[in-house]
């Protein structure tokens, strides 16, 4: 079944707490390559059949409208990924 | 009563009655800290501040991790937690033969599942929203350290307040946990996060590692409990100290 | 940790610059700024200011941060006192927050404030960075804070936009207060469709201290240092200032800046912890948060109330976007910062206790014998002022009022007076229908699908919360010495008569805590209005301050502190005036709370109802 | 400047309470082309310099152990982005 991708990410210029708090612990465990983390969210749509473009289309706008806050996020990939 | 106590510095001068020494782990963004403190206390043990830094584990006699948002859990509620310094001595400790009582609270339970002392994990409550209210439990079990002082069956009423409070595992872990007696507390009347099967806490099969979602330190002194007068919390902490005596039945 | 200067190096505008390049083109009208005050500023400098000091004028006497519209009315809450009102004032207005005395060597401070357009762009993060805000104005007078509360004004609950915003607000509420261990005890919900591009998000903190614990902002001491601890410095807040991009006069444009800052909760409860071991260690001389107008206001707050100068290194702060210009800099809004003085023996007790509690800090400078502010940037002189100019000495306007036309028809045209009295229920079917109209309204309506998304009991000191009409917190575990507080308004009585209507807001608080068993003691207020420059609402604001000041005199209790949120309009269509009345009372022993809310336990229990 | 990309999503036989609040919300949205929606996390875990196979193996780790909990989460992707 093919599932749309959908990542979100925080705009570079706002603060992200989630990363920093990461960021902050991985040194402690001995991870010392990373000189920042950022945390966004990842979405698997599921769709039964094929995605046509039609369909691609309205993941687009679901990731813009509801699944991501313009404000503060950035849609930074819609993909089809199959499986 | 001159100075305003601060965080990790609540620690009791030794007229405790039991004389048992309970340690309270603070971690940055720990919040109940002082409250799980004043719970051993009104108990009638001596609380002994514990911080998440230390590398070598006090000389306590058991041990809370109580709730807060350790790190803010961005991550995942304890996720950061779990590495801390004095996290790798409780483990130790608890599973040594001398089988330290260690009580997770909320955040206390995610850490503790997160360090695998307990199994299973937390997700988002099933409505998404934090959620702050009077809830019954049933004691399922009154076998562990930190359970002794009540009934078997006994309900109670203490205070549940959390964001990420829905109990999962997988069915196997489920049905063992079952089997073994190890739910240690459910949910009566409703449940307020989808956890499975009611489950409000557990115990691990030793019954020295109890963890829960609801606070029982906040429902230890009357005016300040659940609808301002329960103390069902008080169990808890009397419990630990039954056990350290001796006396638990 | 310490300090880190940054490599960006832009083409500055030094003070020098300035003296000798009077003609300059200056972005000060985009800044908010009026050609009289510009005036005003060339006048106090004697030559035209830099970019930087334009920016930090420009913010510190904007209407949020120097009150220019309303200074001269608000004097009447520090005219209209008696001694007797003051006997238990430690602090009053004009600090961060007042201090009332509550005995045994306690005391208590409490403030209440706006976060309202920021709450309606995103109203998650807009509500949350409000309560961490507040917080840190309790804070910065040496004390623990103790509990939130959270007086909320929406649009029509089935307004497509309400949505959005209600669950947004409440969320966000509940995710940063939640996150700092802070019990919210109260606060109140009201619907109403004039505040639907305007709703109002107002945010109450209350902290306890032992007398000795008492800091103020000034920076005193020839020699101690300035120090800047918390978060980074962000782009965060200074939207109007990208125009100061110009100030570098090089073609390498500043990245994006921030729309909304957000807040990290975490980062501000170890802020919190923090600043209470540096106040036990008594480690501070002087601390001032970072709200609005960040760096600009803390080193003229400090540096004016202080008996010396300043002197700072402003490529010393830690920075979280490299590209921001120093005028940006001082503006940056970010969040869950604070500015010390210490003393040089203290510094290495101030750095463990950083270290401790794994806080960032950078030192930026020190306290001078002479009264300037002096701003460096690689040492190059960009800010000289007198910082009694930027935090005191702003614009004061007495702006035109007057009773508007519409005031008397309206009054006229009221529920009884007018012909809607004929549509009285009379019959049993109408008051039937009535009443079930009535607990129906979402202002009616039980509000615990809100404050069940707040924790009441972190702390163990909480003795009344919802659905009580006051919330209680004890202070002292041992004697049960403890305060009520209430937050009380309402716009439609305002609205009818602004005079009245203030008075009535502080009467509903003072009773509610009056109830709830203890002696009302302190006010503060949070005065939310349309714009000041519309002679109708300035007349509505000018009424409102005068009838609290009036009532608060009438009754008895001093305002300590407060905070004026103009401008709540969407077009010309102005919010109803809502004046936010907060009311603090004293328990000498919590333990004798009396609750309002109807309990499921008090069958047969005889209800009375007394007044007239 | 490269960063690694570590995306992480919750088990398929765990209940994802956020994915589900999500595919009740599209169709009211008019999105009704996806029959199931799953919500993961998307870090950037920023390197300064080249990426080596050492600081992948130390990303690899970082996922398996402080990103995500093996009781209820997979890591599903690791990989170096090239800006
Ligand atoms: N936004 C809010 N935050 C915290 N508490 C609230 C809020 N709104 C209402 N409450 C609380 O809910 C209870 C009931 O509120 P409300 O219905 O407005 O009561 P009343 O009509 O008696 O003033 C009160 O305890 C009040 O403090």
């Amino acid at each position: 079944m093919p599932r749309i991708v959908v990542d979100v990410m925080p705009k570079p210029e706002i603060l992200d707490p989630q990363g920093k708090a990461i960021v902050g612990a991985l040194p402690r465990l001995g991870f010392d390559a990373f000189s920042g983390v950022r945390q966004g969210k990842r979405f698997e749509l599921k769709v039964d059949g094929e995605v046509t473009e039609t369909i691609l289309q309205q993941a687009r706008e679901a990731a813009e409208t509801l699944l991501s806050n313009p404000v503060i996020e950035d849609v930074v990939n819609v993909q089809v990924v199959e499986d | 009563m001159t100075d305003l106590p601060l965080i990790g510095d609540y620690s009791a001068p030794t007229t405790a009655l039991s004389g048992a020494r309970i340690g309270v782990v603070t971690f940055p963004g720990t919040l109940d800290d002082r409250d799980a403190a004043r719970a051993v206390r009104l108990a009638g043990g001596e609380a002994v501040s514990l911080w998440h830094a230390d590398t070598e584990l006090p000389d306590v006699d058991a041990i809370v991790i109580p709730g807060g948002f350790s790190y803010g859990d961005y991550l995942r509620a304890g996720a950061i937690s779990r590495f801390a310094p004095l996290m790798d001595k409780i483990v130790d400790a608890a599973n040594s033969d001398a089988k330290l009582p260690v009580l997770g609270i909320c955040n206390g339970f995610q850490v503790l599942t997160e360090s695998h002392l307990l199994p299973g994990s937390m997700i988002k409550n099933d409505h998404l929203k934090f959620i702050c209210r009077d809830q019954v439990l049933r004691v399922e079990n009154n076998q562990t350290a930190w359970t002794n002082q009540y009934e078997s069956g006994q309900e109670i009423t203490i205070v549940l307040k959390n964001q990420d409070g829905q109990y999962v595992a997988d069915e196997k872990t489920l049905d063992e946990l079952e089997g073994e007696g190890r739910v240690a507390f459910r949910y009566v009347g409703w449940n307020p996060n989808g956890s499975r099967r009611d489950i409000a806490g557990i115990t691990n099969a030793a019954g020295n590692v109890v963890g829960l979602m609801p606070h029982p330190e906040h429902a230890v002194e009357a005016g300040y409990g659940p609808d301002h007068t329960g103390t069902d919390g008080l169990g808890f902490f009397t419990s630990v100290l039954t056990t350290l005596v001796g006396g638990a039945k | 940790m310490t300090t880190e200067a940054t490599e960006k190096e832009f083409n500055i505008d030094t003070v020098e610059n300035a003296a000798s390049s009077p003609d300059v083109d200056l972005p000060w009208a985009e800044l908010g700024l009026k050609q009289n005050e510009f005036d005003e500023i060339v006048k106090i400098l004697g030559r035209r200011p830099t970019a930087a000091e334009l920016a930090m004028y420009s913010v510190m006497w904007s209407e949020h941060c120097s009150y220019k519209s309303t200074k001269n009315h608000l004097r009447q809450f520090g005219a209209k006192v008696t001694d007797e009102m003051k006997k238990d004032l430690m602090v009053g207005i004009g600090e961060n927050a007042g201090v009332t005395d509550l005995g045994d060597g306690w005391a208590v401070t409490f403030k209440i404030e706006s976060h309202n357009s920021p709450s309606f762009v995103e109203p998650y993060q807009g509500a949350a960075t409000g309560i961490g805000g507040i917080v840190r104005d309790i804070i910065s007078m040496g004390a623990r804070p103790i509990a939130v509360m959270d007086p909320l004004r929406f649009g029509a609950i089935d307004h497509p936009d309400s949505q959005r915003v209600v669950h947004g607000v409440v969320s966000g509420i509940g995710g940063y207060g939640n996150s700092l261990g802070l019990p919210n005890i109260g606060g109140e919900t009201v619907f109403d469709p004039i505040y639907q591009g305007n709703p109002l998000v107002n945010a109450l903190a209350v902290g306890k201290l032992r007398h000795e614990d008492l800091r103020l902002a000034n920076a005193s001491g020839v020699g101690n240092k300035v120090v800047l601890f918390g978060a980074r410095t962000g782009g965060d807040g200074i939207g109007g200032a990208s125009v100061l991009a110009s100030e570098s006069f090089d073609d390498s444009k500043p990245s994006k800046r921030p729309a909304v800052q957000v807040g990290d909760p975490f980062s501000e409860k170890v802020l919190i912890e923090c600043c209470l071991e540096l106040f036990k260690g008594s480690l501070v001389e002087g601390i001032q948060d970072l709200g609005a107008a960040g760096i600009s206001c803390a080193t003229s707050e400090l540096a004016s109330n202080g008996d010396g100068g300043m002197r700072v290194e402003l490529t010393d702060v830690l920075l979280r976007d490299p590209t921001l210009t120093p005028g940006e800099i001082l503006m940056s809004e970010s969040q869950e910062r604070m500015m010390a003085v210490v003393t040089p023996e203290n510094v290495e007790a101030f750095e463990a206790t950083m270290a401790k509690w794994n806080v960032e800090y950078s030192w930026l400078g020190e306290v001078t014998d002479d009264d300037r502010l002096i701003i460096t940037w690689n040492g190059e002189v960009i800010v000289d002022v007198d910082p009694k100019t930027v935090a005191h000495d702003g614009p004061v306007y007495d702006r035109p009022f007057a009773r508007p036309e519409w005031q008397d028809e309206l009054q006229a045209n009221t529920f009884r007076g007018s012909v809607n009295a004929a549509i009285l229920p009379q019959t049993g079917d109408e008051l039937k229908a009535a009443v079930l109209e009535l607990i129906a309204s979402p202002n009616m309506c039980d509000k615990s699908w809100i404050t069940r998304q707040y924790d009441r009991y972190v702390g163990g000191n909480t003795a009344l919360a919802m659905p009580d009409d006051a919330g209680v917190v004890r202070v002292d575990e041992e004697s049960g010495l403890g305060v009520a507080i209430a937050t009380d308004a309402n716009g439609r009585y305002t609205y009818l008569d602004p005079y009245v209507g203030a008075q009535l807001a502080l009467a509903e608080s003072y009773r509610n805590v009056a109830t709830s068993g203890a002696v009302p003691a302190a006010v503060s207020d949070c005065l939310n209005y349309g714009s000041p420059e519309d002679s109708d609402v300035m007349w509505q604001l000018a009424e409102g301050i005068r009838g609290l000041s009036d009532a608060c005199m009438e009754l008895g209790v001093p305002v300590t502190g407060g905070n004026v949120s103009l401008y709540n309009q969407t077009g010309d269509k102005a919010i109803h005036p809502t004046p936010v009345v907060a009311t603090l009372g004293k328990f000498d022993d919590v333990a004798r709370r009396t609750p309002s809310g109807w309990r499921a336990d008090a069958d047969g229990q005889a209800i009375y109802l007394m007044g007239t």
